[in-house]
């Protein structure tokens, strides 16, 4: 249990009441703009006091109305990235990267600054000042610093929105490492990148208006056709895992999991380790017979497990696939003329590069 | 038109006054203006008007209330002498008055820039595990560097400037408690005193130009420091 | 030691420092207005000797208890003249003043707290003079102002000390104000210490003497 | 010729030599972190003065350090939405909005207030301080604030950054509608995002470390193989412009472009009205014969125009389809095992589900 | 212990006084402040040295350089009486040297103000098309008001408690130019006038913090309009 929330906190017309438990790894706070995800990461990093509730990190308690409990900020060593990089805009990046370092305990444990450097790329910048940083490079520096901190547990809000694809690939792979390593460094991450948190969660929270709507492990959250809406049309998918069984010469890897091989370029794991892929809803078509003369490499025989009509073009089809489940997303108009009822068997076509690398996760 | 030993004698004495006013009242001024910028207590409202209070008062008053506070047959001056303190009619005391009558000058230019500092970039320097001192000291206190600069140039001028409070209290003893004020005023006293006068009037205006250009300097290349981000 | 420290009214600070020069005397002098070297000396002023432009003070030491009436000694006395604009013709009499005055100002030391406003009233007194003249007065914090208001011609006239009005070339007296129209315009001295009492003594020589007179100060009566 | 810009200007180790020039319409600017797309975005508003070249907006010079012309920035006009809020902090949300308003000619035009409140999702927060909205409630004030002040053009850095994908696309038609309404307002549009800028952009400039690598109209800009490592692989694609046929009950619509008809959901244009579509690479299969029995609507008999194998396992293949070439990213296996190569016919397939709306232009 | 006619009447002066220098140093010192902050000019250490300079020096000298430049006999002073302004021994020339001597408090506390404004505030009020004016008078000044309050509440104390410049410059005319400074100097020049001079003392001391008081309460108010975003 790393980290326990539960808290209810008014602020003018918003009215915040919050309850969720996370694992280990990552916990992703997802939900719509003015959503309170920024309220209840600051009410963790004790940034604000809630009006009532308790929060533990850890097992140790950081705050508890009922007990009259608050430790300050400066003791929780929680490390934050803000929305907002905050960066002191007196001391040059260096100074700022290196400013929590002497605050940590001699035996905490961290990343050193010369890997932290090369990974965010801030080596060129260290005796810069923040003033002459791009928006990207202010946001990268922050979140060298918040890690260089050796912080117990990272809060990150939306630290990546203003990053460019190629430097996100890069540092995703990071946070992951730092959660899985020697470190086992748990993340509390808000995002509005369903991808991201795809990626990246173990745990997903999903908050609406001031409340969670939905929390659990990501794979649940994320197959559950009701949280659609919330996670939106275009990224919805299945989340599922599957074992690295052999790289091919042409750069194929092939997968196996519950539901039969998969061909997909592009991952690094190594041979026998299990990886997460998330599977969009709508990169997956549904055919009655087995296609031949197509470029989709993964065709996999499924059954009709459910389908969704939805009241606009579009139908949610869930497939049986060994033990797992995937999400198909068609046309109402296909679902008539393929005559798709539960029960019917037929088969997922999944392009290979359709599953890139960023859905590919431990 | 040179200036006679008097003269010497008395600018001497007010840069080494002023210069320990000023030095005195940096971190006490600090601290009363990080009281009223950031603390709320009890009392606040009196501390912040006792503060003002000299500026109010003719300086004279001032320096009457120092001289009943801790005049040799007062109470607080005698125990003062006792531990080897002695204010009235001595430079010491042209450093009290000097200082309390800065003071609120001082304040102010901390206490604004104090109430300017983002409180957003003190929570982030907490979030990495400051404590308030390291906070204070790392954060807040480099942040508001021009004020502080601009507090010490007010008081410092201030201090060289101050006459009714000091000539009050520690009277005119020429190398002793004499400061240039002091020793302008008295040019002044006797008729065709105008010429002497002038000249300590423009060695005054040299040292306060010295001081405002150092601070002007300073200044910039704090600012260049801190350019917002 | 043998340094005097001298507490005395501004006004004498020319003459008291020729004097302490010519006599080699080691003697230090703190200028200041009569009330405040008086509380100063109150509240334990390192000084041998004070010597104030008004009685009244002196009279305030000796309630206080810091001084007994036989420390007392009168060391010099001054007198008052009018004074105008250099080149100003002198009056014919005090009554024609609030005529030249019309709706203008006469400077002079504040009635109350400056003793050379105490006499310079008593002077309007007698000349039936006051009441006509009170809404005219520019009174100020001390003689050296009132005598600056005139040479800056802020006022056409001032009431000030002879002593004054000779070092400033910016005015002429125009009217010398007869000594038996106010209090004597007395200096007295007090010694706090044996020191004080020598120096006092000093005043009194022949040679100090010759010295006050050139500074157009008269001679006390015996 | 809406906007010119030919600038060179140097801040510290960073230098930047930049000329493009726009016609109607959106222009992105995209570009890694770093890029300079800020630092050209201030040149054109005038906050920041180049060290040389020429700026001019509808033909009017603003900046011309030859003839030392330079237009403070509040006489361009141009409505600037920053890429931090940089909203008033002493005013509450409505006397931002209102800002502006008195500045602007009396006959200038722009939208009114409501309808900009409404749009931005603005009227519950009118009487709230900038200080207590969260991160996107922000961004869209300063979206708002910018548009009320009528501008002759607009500028943005990456506004939509920090918002939920469903506020997006409330967002990003909107913006359409500025550029093709009767204000046909201009926008120089900053962002990370390959879907925004495909969707958005008439013009996209590639900006990489202050240099311009390519510009021009984004058919052109994007259908270039050589502009996939600057785009990022997973956002490569062809942009086609289709005519709308007609709407059928289920929600689907019937498109017309040179290469045939396809059948997509979600398309909200009337019929007669052309409209822009972007495939992505990685939405199309390709098939030697025609498939039957599959979900996906969308077939369309193709040629293979080109195969560009990479040196990982990814190939791109362009297909001409009629007058219009479609691109597709398959497997390098998947190309042997079809046998695919230039002039060989073929079936290219598309899921309606994949061509999501946001890929909806004019 | 009651104050007499006396008190009431420099009271009364001195609240005039001070109100009066205060309103009009408000926009002068604003205006010199935003020179001092965002302009650089030829001659811009000159004008900083001569705003701080009634700060050095003693306010004697001060009232003594006043009556040489606004004298009757000199030339401003001789063209302002032809313009109906009359400064001699007028409450007019006591509001100018209490203007004066508060001024460089003003100055000091509006300029931190106005360097503490994030220059890209007044960008954006650029880029939305308001002229150089418009920021100034929309974004800069509601943003400075904690400044403009602090520096007013200073000039004010200030205005309230000078006595050598104005001594000096106006005398000391019951009614007319004797502010309460001066009453209670005089006071303290008869022996057996401090009863008289600590009940305007305190008179003083209520005025102070009432202005004070105030001060506060209205930037308590400002704070939590501009509370930081
Ligand atoms: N003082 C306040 N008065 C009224 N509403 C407030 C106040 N403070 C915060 N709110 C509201 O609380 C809600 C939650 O804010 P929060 O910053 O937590 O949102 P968020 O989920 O982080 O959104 P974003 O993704 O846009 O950053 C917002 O709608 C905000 O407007
Ligand atoms: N004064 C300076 N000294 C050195 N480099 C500077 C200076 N000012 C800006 N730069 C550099 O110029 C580059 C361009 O900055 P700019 O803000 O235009 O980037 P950007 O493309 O907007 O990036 P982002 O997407 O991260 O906001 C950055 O690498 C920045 O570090
Ligand atoms: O020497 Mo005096 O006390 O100014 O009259
Ligand atoms: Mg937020
Ligand atoms: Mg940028």
């Amino acid at each position: 249990m790393t980290l326990e929330v539960q808290i209810t906190h008014r602020a003018g017309d918003f009215s915040l009441d919050t309850r969720f438990i996370a694992d280990e790894g990552i916990t992703a706070l997802f939900g719509r703009s003015g959503a309170g995800k920024t309220t209840v990461i600051n009410a963790v990093a004790g940034l604000l006091q809630p009006d009532a509730g308790r929060i533990a990190v850890h097992g140790e308690v950081m705050f508890d109305s009922k007990n009259a409990v608050f430790v300050p900020p400066a003791k929780r060593r929680l490390g934050y990235v803000f929305q907002d990089a905050r960066l002191f805009p007196h001391l040059s990046v260096r100074e700022n990267l290196q400013f929590g370092a002497r605050y940590s305990p001699a035996d905490a444990k961290g990343p050193d600054q010369d890997s932290v450097c090369t990974l965010l790329g801030l080596t060129p910048l260290l005796d810069r000042a923040p003033a002459t940083l791009s928006g990207g490079e202010k946001q990268r520096v922050a979140l060298g610093r918040a890690l260089l901190s050796k912080p117990r547990m990272l809060l990150m809000d939306e630290p990546l929105a203003s990053l460019d694809g190629a430097r996100k690939q890069e540092i995703l792979p990071y946070l992951e490492r730092l959660r899985d390593g020697p470190l086992r460094l748990p993340i509390l991450y808000v995002s509005h990148a369903v991808d991201e948190v795809a990626r990246l969660a173990d745990t997903l929270v999903l908050l609406e208006a001031g409340r969670v709507q939905k929390a659990g492990p990501l794979m649940d959250v994320m197959a559950d056709p009701a949280a659609v809406p919330l996670l939106g049309v275009r990224e919805a998918g299945a989340v599922i895992e599957a074992t690295v069984m052999a790289h091919a010469d042409d750069g194929l890897t092939r997968l196996k999991f519950s539901g039969g091989d998969l061909h997909l370029p592009g991952v690094q794991a190594e041979v026998g380790a299990k990886v997460r892929l998330r599977v969009l809803a709508q990169d997956v078509l549904v055919s009655r017979d087995r296609p031949v003369g197509l470029s989709a490499l993964n065709i996999l025989p499924v059954t009709v497990q459910a389908v969704h009509l939805g009241n606009g073009p579009g139908a949610a089809v869930v497939l049986q696939a060994g033990k797992d489940q995937l999400l198909s997303r068609i046309t109402t108009r296909a679902v008539k003329e393929l005559e798709l009822e539960p029960g019917q068997p037929c088969f997922a076509v999944i392009k290979a590069t359709s599953v890139a690398p960023i859905s590919i996760g431990r | 038109m040179n200036p006679d030993a008097t003269a010497w004698e008395a600018l001497r004495l007010s840069l080494w006054v002023s210069v320990w006013a000023t030095a005195l009242a940096i971190p006490l001024a600090l601290w009363v203006s990080w009281l009223l910028a950031r603390r709320s207590f009890r009392g606040k409202a009196l501390l912040n008007a006792l503060v003002h209070l000299p500026l109010v008062l003719p300086p004279v008053v001032t320096g009457y209330l120092l001289l009943i506070v801790f005049g040799r047959t007062a109470p607080v001056g005698r125990f003062l002498e006792v531990l080897g303190l002695t204010l009235a009619f001595n430079w010491t005391g042209a450093v009290l008055a000097a200082l309390i009558m800065g003071f609120p000058l001082m304040v102010r230019a901390m206490r604004l820039a104090i109430e300017a500092v983002d409180p957003k970039l003190e929570e982030a320097a907490a979030t990495l595990g400051a404590p308030r001192w390291s906070v204070f000291g790392r954060v807040t206190l480099p942040l508001i560097a021009p004020g502080i600069l601009a507090g010490t140039v007010m008081g410092f001028a201030k201090a060289m400037g101050e006459f009714g409070a000091t000539i009050t209290f520690v009277a005119n003893i020429p190398g002793q408690t004499q400061t240039l004020p002091s020793a302008i005023w008295t040019a002044l006293q006797i008729p065709g005193g105008e010429s002497q006068a002038a000249v300590m009037v423009v060695m005054a205006c040299i040292v306060a130009l010295g001081a405002v250009a150092l601070s002007e300097m300073l200044a910039r290349r704090v600012a260049a420091r801190i350019a917002r981000s | 030691e043998s340094r005097v420290t001298v507490f005395a009214a501004a006004s004498l600070r020319g003459v008291l420092q020729e004097i302490a020069a010519q006599g080699e005397i080691d003697a230090v002098f703190s200028f200041g207005g009569s009330g405040t070297l008086a509380r100063q000396v109150s509240a334990g002023a390192p000084a041998d000797a004070v010597i104030l432009a008004n009685n009244d003070w002196i009279l305030w030491l000796e309630q206080q208890g810091l001084i007994t009436a036989k420390d007392v000694q009168p060391v010099v006395r001054n007198s008052l003249v009018v004074i105008a604009a250099a080149g100003t013709p002198p009056l014919t009499n005090a009554q024609v003043l609030p005529r030249l005055l019309a709706d203008q100002r006469l400077a002079m030391g504040q009635r109350d707290a400056v003793p050379a406003g105490k006499y310079a009233r008593q002077w309007l007194e007698t000349e039936g003079l006051w009441e006509t003249l009170t809404g005219n007065l520019a009174e100020t914090d001390n003689v050296r102002t009132a005598l600056a208001l005139v040479a800056r011609g802020q006022a056409p006239f001032g009431v000030v000390y002879a002593t004054d009005a000779l070092a400033e070339p910016a005015v002429d007296i125009v009217w010398e104000v007869p000594q038996t129209s106010h209090d004597p315009v007395l200096y007295p001295g007090a010694a706090l210490t044996l020191a004080g009492k020598h120096f006092l003594a000093l005043l009194n020589t022949p040679n100090a003497r010759t010295i006050f007179a050139t500074h157009g100060f008269l001679a006390v009566p015996e």
